[in-house]
């Protein structure tokens, strides 16, 4: 696979991690955040936690779309999927995820709603042309990559004139995400969380580009790296937030500028405002309400808004009160400080969101990392 | 008027489709039985008309398997859900180190599916049984509504013979032994889902489907003192039958990354889908657990069979309370290789 | 953030679709995101939409770049 | 943090329901498997966890047989469909005149089926399985998506060893030999009828589902050598039998109505829903022909068992190239016993 | 049983048919028409056929409602049962008989149709109440016994407002069929068909009771005995129809006086009047167009009435040429004259609708009867 | 013409439903068509419908019409 194979050379990493560890200062300790579960299932799958140094660390960020759904919006999905001619269509990371009352998408779908996994918005249309008498409502999800697909949907449906195709809209964007994680008393005030950089997601940039964080950067003092998915893209952006750090600089550096611009994709970003605009506010699992951070359909196009097509209405819903979720994605907690962790909670019994999506924090560290801490159980029980 | 005996049943198999009365124990279900099945599985067992079949078998140990086949679609590349009834089973017996003999099977048929499509299965299910050489002896038809199955499920179950003093079995494995698979990984999975229709993609690549027997028995004759177990690893693939095996024998398993076989076609589908080749299925591989003085000499003995020719070591057991499955990535760090959490949805987001 | 994937545009298909190919994989996706693509193009893949287009020389510049890294890796290998 | 291995499965039989996970080879399948299906079968052979198992048996000629069980309602007065699975593929195996031995099952369930129907069915074909002493060892589970099936399928397949010399076959009948019933016809369609929603009348007869391998084992030990075959009429029943028997053998046959063991209630319901109790299904009854001078030894014996009160020789078996079924009425006349055209639907007009 | 055993006794019947034996005159021949399919059966299934002396035939009438539906009203069920949102609901033995191109009920349930068997007009009325979004066609066919049911369907429906609930309307009249036997050439004219006298069904005269058929009995010289359906009746009403034939009597005698009444069931005759009228002429198989032989539904109920909801049309179709159905059900010839009859056409591969319901004349002789034929075969081999 | 059967009414139930049994086996019919049936009454059930009441007496006459039958049978036999 070309741009793929090259990014995922193992002596080149190797080296580059030689770097990290030779110009990592021994006397401090780096934290950097990345923000995106694509990253941390990049880390864990490539196990690129093992190639760093004891004082680097990384904190996984609240990145991960389905992590951040709150469970009232799943909830609402799920009644709406049991509503007569209803067909929800979803992305297939949503299915599992833990609502209310001990129900999911997959449960509801074993109890009878007619619930589809979708790999694209072009495959809910289909089914709502080829589908006439059903309501087909779309579950969106995501940041700002899965928006513009939602977002062209939502305008060839109103285009062929599709009575029977709307959107759950649930678009959520990453530059508010990262400015109220930085805003938040746990890095600003407190400083229980010691955040020196951030990863940023280069698939969000190459829609928004790498401009929206400029304002961070400075505001912030904090330095970004908006870097690709494979292994060598991962690993190099440490390499250079530790060097900004090692500098002193809070620049916006582009990575992955083999398909990252600037200023993004014109194109998506146009068809994205034509459709959307922005919510006052809209809650977060784990960050709570956080004010401008998502979007909702535009009045022109509100013959294809779920919400208002079916007088939806948003029910707050508390988490599971064990799970520290909340605490994980902002980087306070890791997942082995749940106590839930492993035993009530994994993978197949996930009692939070960061255990359902394999990019979420707790169903990653579990699924491919838990061997190290198991390791070190039994260092300690060694030692002891 | 003629003999009723002699009267000939009238299947409209180009376009008809079954209806209930072809499952009723009738005249009309004894009709699709002659045409359909007996035809195609043509053997002396069932041309005999019992409802069940009779063989002799010499003093020894014997195994018996049984799997349900319900595969979406029914059509693949490679094969379809008829051969894939005769390779699963055949397999699951064969990889106890026993020598198929006969299979029985079961159909569950949908009112309405057509008689085209059966016989087509069916057809390839008797070919699948004759050039493995394990007739299907005695069988069964059922025929719901409409809208209460899908198309048609076929159940099989083998029996086999075990030769003496052979005892595969998957608590079998110690530290220092080697793990074997038999090829590449994944082309089953990759092959059937390209056909789904709401995964549509295009790959030139056909399902695995294969009745591993032969190379079972040549395996079992090189180096069946040396070998602790084997299995196929179908639903779930090389993660969940690596797991399955680690907690059966308590120990744990450490595989690399970089030898894993593993074909381009399947890799790239895996990426595009967002799944890992480690889960997805397989219907003609199989993973051998061997003594570690043997593993060389086996993979050259296995690689010398059509459906061995790409059999590597990849790992070895290792002591692990936990029974663990560790991955050495071909990046240079290491993960855990764990069971497939939930149904292999492919990932999106 | 979410799976994301470079392939090589094989054909536009018109309708704003084109065929993609990943190392033999083909898949049709959306081109309406990078309407100005032409065949042979990279285009980032995502939810069955092309993202973005790769830019080959800021690839290779990229890849340059690691080479560099090696460079200093190789470097601070030795001298620490 | 515990041992993964220790984690106790979560699965809610209260009122949890299958999904699409139980099936996908992953740890809820193992978790299903472990709960519900490994607690009720409860044996050695399952508990090894491969998938296959071994057992010994001596040199002889062994028999195989299946059969698919898709009846609906699932629970009905006298079994379910899981206690159906054991004694109808035990019965098919006994038949030949061996003593069954082992049994598999697969299951192919649908999305959302009730975990604590599941268990009611899988504890019940447990409790089967043990009382007749046949153990279930190998098993497989499939899950379909809502709608593609109707809660669940189970099927079976069994094995058993023939005792030396004994050949039954359903070519053997000849004329002059008598036709045996051991029990009542129609018991247990008439109580699967009584509960179908769209027929709904009440009715104290249960099924007469039972495995009849201890009868039968008493009728080849005691007269084995006189006896032709054995058959049982299931779908289609006595009448399908019957017919099958007369064409495999080349033979007629020729009953006597007021011989047939009747009970009233299924008189009345057939009466009632314009069916023939000749063509309703049975699951605890044989049909066996036998050499004329051990006919009536053979009821005698019968009748000492349980599950043979009611035995009853109804007929002999006649020349007739046709191979027509015959019966002479309570009334006095003549008539035919064909096979049932069609599915049973109940006459109206 | 009550009230059927004793009627069930074999060794009552042996002496009535001893006296049938002792009392027909050897010098002449018998020929009676059993009108109704239920005879048919009935006269298969004890085997009575056998009871009776060489000179006394039974010729099987057209009183078989799924026999003389023509094909062209299955087609029109087909074609419904295919239109969206429509459940047919029809009694078990219409499912396979075979309409044009090959086609049935049963085929079309095959491939898609939501055909339901059903036992009663109640269980199509309680389909309908609970499927409101099902458009629920209940296929009525048969002659007065299942009209009444019918008709009180459609009150029910009626009375509860049921919008989703119709019915295609089939019903047919005995005495109008059995006029136009009596009144056919082959009987009247040309005298192919000696009918000495009539079994009439007891069941149907329940309903309208035995009056109607006093009109014939004179007109046309023919005795009637309304008789019951267990083999004691049946064998006791030959007996009567011979003494009649004997005595040289045209009457109407009702042999199963326990429960007709000469006027039959008021109540139910009202619900039926209530409901239907006459058609000018309906289609019979076999017998062609009949005047006056059908109902229809009344205008004041005409939103129950399918023919008339869903527009249908009524196609008339050609039987198969080969088929000897039309001449079986007016007694010209007998299934065994039929060159289909054990060939082509047996119960599991029906040509004709004569083969199809087990009242059919065709299918009561070759499930029950064709032992006979074989027999008269074979001895005519051996003598040959 | 048509299956039907004589049954005992054995409960009415309202809204003109009863319950009938045939030996033992019991199913709720409507007796709409025969709304004075009382319980005790055999009726004839036809598609799930009471068409009439038997008439015991009438019933025992045609029984005993048998009988004579069964004289001139009898008779019958003996004289020819
Ligand atoms: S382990 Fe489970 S309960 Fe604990 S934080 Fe993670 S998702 Fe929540
Ligand atoms: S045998 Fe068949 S084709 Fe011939 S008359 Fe009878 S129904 Fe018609
Ligand atoms: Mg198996
Ligand atoms: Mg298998
Ligand atoms: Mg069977
Ligand atoms: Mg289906
Ligand atoms: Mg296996
Ligand atoms: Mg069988
Ligand atoms: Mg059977
Ligand atoms: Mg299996
Ligand atoms: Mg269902
Ligand atoms: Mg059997």
């Amino acid at each position: 696979m070309k741009y793929v194979d090259e990014f995922r050379d193992g002596k080149l990493g190797a080296k580059i991690a030689a770097s990290i560890r030779a110009e990592a200062d021994p006397k401090r300790h780096y934290s950097f955040m990345e923000f995106c579960g694509g990253h941390t299932h990049a880390i864990s799958r490539y196990g690129i936690a093992d190639m760093l140094p004891d004082n680097v660390h990384m904190i996984h960020g609240p990145g991960c779309p389905v992590c951040v759904l709150p469970v009232g919006r799943i909830d609402q999905a799920i009644e709406l999927a049991s509503r007569e001619n209803v067909t929800l269509c979803t992305y297939g990371d949503l299915m599992r995820v833990p609502a209310s009352k001990r129900r999911s998408l997959l449960q509801a779908k074993a109890d009878g709603s007619d619930i589809r996994m979708v790999y694209s918005t072009l495959d809910a249309l289909k089914i709502a042309e080829q589908e006439p008498e059903r309501r087909v409502v779309f579950f969106a999800i995501g940041f700002e990559t899965t928006t513009p697909p939602t977002a062209l949907a939502i305008k060839v449906a109103a285009k062929k004139k599709l009575k029977n195709f709307s959107v759950f809209c649930n678009h959520v964007l990453t530059p508010a995400a990262i400015q109220n994680i930085l805003e938040s008393p746990d890095v600003r005030e407190l400083g229980t969380v010691q955040l020196d950089g951030f990863v940023g997601p280069a698939h969000v940039s190459t829609v928004i580009g790498t401009q929206p964080y400029e304002y961070f950067a400075e505001e912030f003092h904090s330095p970004v790296v908006v870097a690709g998915f494979e292994p060598l893209d991962m690993i190099q952006a440490i390499l250079m937030l530790v060097r900004q750090v090692n500098a002193g600089t809070n620049l916006v550096e582009n990575e992955f500028s083999r398909a990252v611009k600037r200023h993004g994709n014109e194109h998506a970003k146009r068809d994205v405002a034509d459709v959307f605009e922005l919510r006052k506010t809209f809650e977060w699992r784990g960050l709570g309400e956080v004010p401008y951070s998502a979007l909702r359909i535009k009045d022109s196009y509100s013959e294809f808004d779920a919400e208002r097509l079916f007088s939806m209405t948003y029910v707050p819903t508390p988490d599971n009160p064990a799970c520290d979720c909340g605490a994980i994605l902002r980087g306070v907690k890791k997942p082995t400080d749940c106590k839930l962790f492993g035993t009530a909670c994994t993978p197949d019994t996930p009692m939070g969101s960061c255990m359902v999506s394999s990019e979420g924090s707790c169903a990653a560290h579990w699924t491919y990392g838990r061997f190290r801490d198991e390791d070190k159980a039994d260092n300690n029980k060694a030692r002891a | 008027m003629n003999n009723m005996k002699t009267r000939k049943a009238k299947l409209d198999i180009k376009s008809g489709r079954v209806n209930l009365t072809h499952g009723a124990g009738g005249r009309a279900m004894n009709d699709l039985i002659e045409v359909i099945f007996k035809n195609a599985f043509d053997n002396d067992f069932l041309a005999q008309g019992n409802d069940q079949s009779a063989f002799d078998v010499g003093e020894g140990r014997m195994v018996m398997s049984t799997d349900g086949y319900v595969i979406t679609p029914m059509f693949f590349p490679g094969g379809d859900i008829g051969s894939l009834a005769v390779h699963g089973t055949v397999n699951d017996v064969a990889l106890s180190g026993a020598k198929p003999l006969y299979l029985s099977a079961g159909f569950i048929i949908e009112e309405g599916f057509p008689l085209a499509d059966l016989k087509r299965i069916v057809d390839s299910m008797g070919a699948a049984s004759r050039a493995a050489g394990v007739p299907i002896i005695t069988g069964d038809t059922k025929v719901v509504n409409k809208g209460m199955a899908d198309g048609v499920f076929i159940t099989t179950a083998g029996v086999g013979v075990v030769p003496k003093g052979l005892e595969l079995s998957g608590d079998k494995a110690r530290v220092g032994d080697k793990i074997i698979v038999s090829g590449t990984l994944g082309d089953h999975g990759v092959a059937v889902m390209s056909k789904r229709e709401n995964l549509s993609f295009e790959v030139e690549i056909e399902s695995d489907s294969a009745a591993l027997h032969t190379l079972i028995a040549d395996m079992v004759a090189g180096h069946g003192a040396a070998l602790r177990c084997m299995r196929d690893p179908t639903r779930g693939g090389l993660a969940a039958t690596l797991n399955e095996l680690a907690e059966q024998s308590n120990v744990g398993m450490c595989i690399r990354e970089a030898d894993v076989p593993l074909k381009p076609q399947v890799v790239a589908a895996c990426e595009l889908l967002g799944l890992d080749p480690l889960n997805v299925a397989n219907e003609g591989k199989l993973i051998a657990i061997i003594a570690p003085e043997a593993a060389d000499d086996l993979v050259a003995l296995m690689r010398a069979h059509p459906l061995g020719q790409d059999a590597a070591v990849i790992g070895e057991v290792v002591a692990d309370e936990r029974n663990f499955v560790r991955m050495k990535t071909a990046f240079g760090g290491e993960r855990m290789v764990d069971w497939l959490s939930g149904e292999q949805l492919p990932r999106i987001c | 953030m979410c799976l994301a994937i470079p392939a090589r545009v094989k054909e536009r298909l018109g309708d704003d679709m084109a065929k993609v190919d990943l190392d033999g994989v083909l898949k049709d996706i959306s081109i309406a995101l990078t309407p100005d693509v032409v065949e042979g193009d990279y285009v980032i893949v995502h939810v069955g939409y092309a993202l973005s287009v790769i830019d080959p020389e800021e690839a290779q510049k990229t890849l340059a770049l690691f080479d560099e890294m090696q460079a200093a890796g190789a470097l601070a290998a030795v001298t620490s």
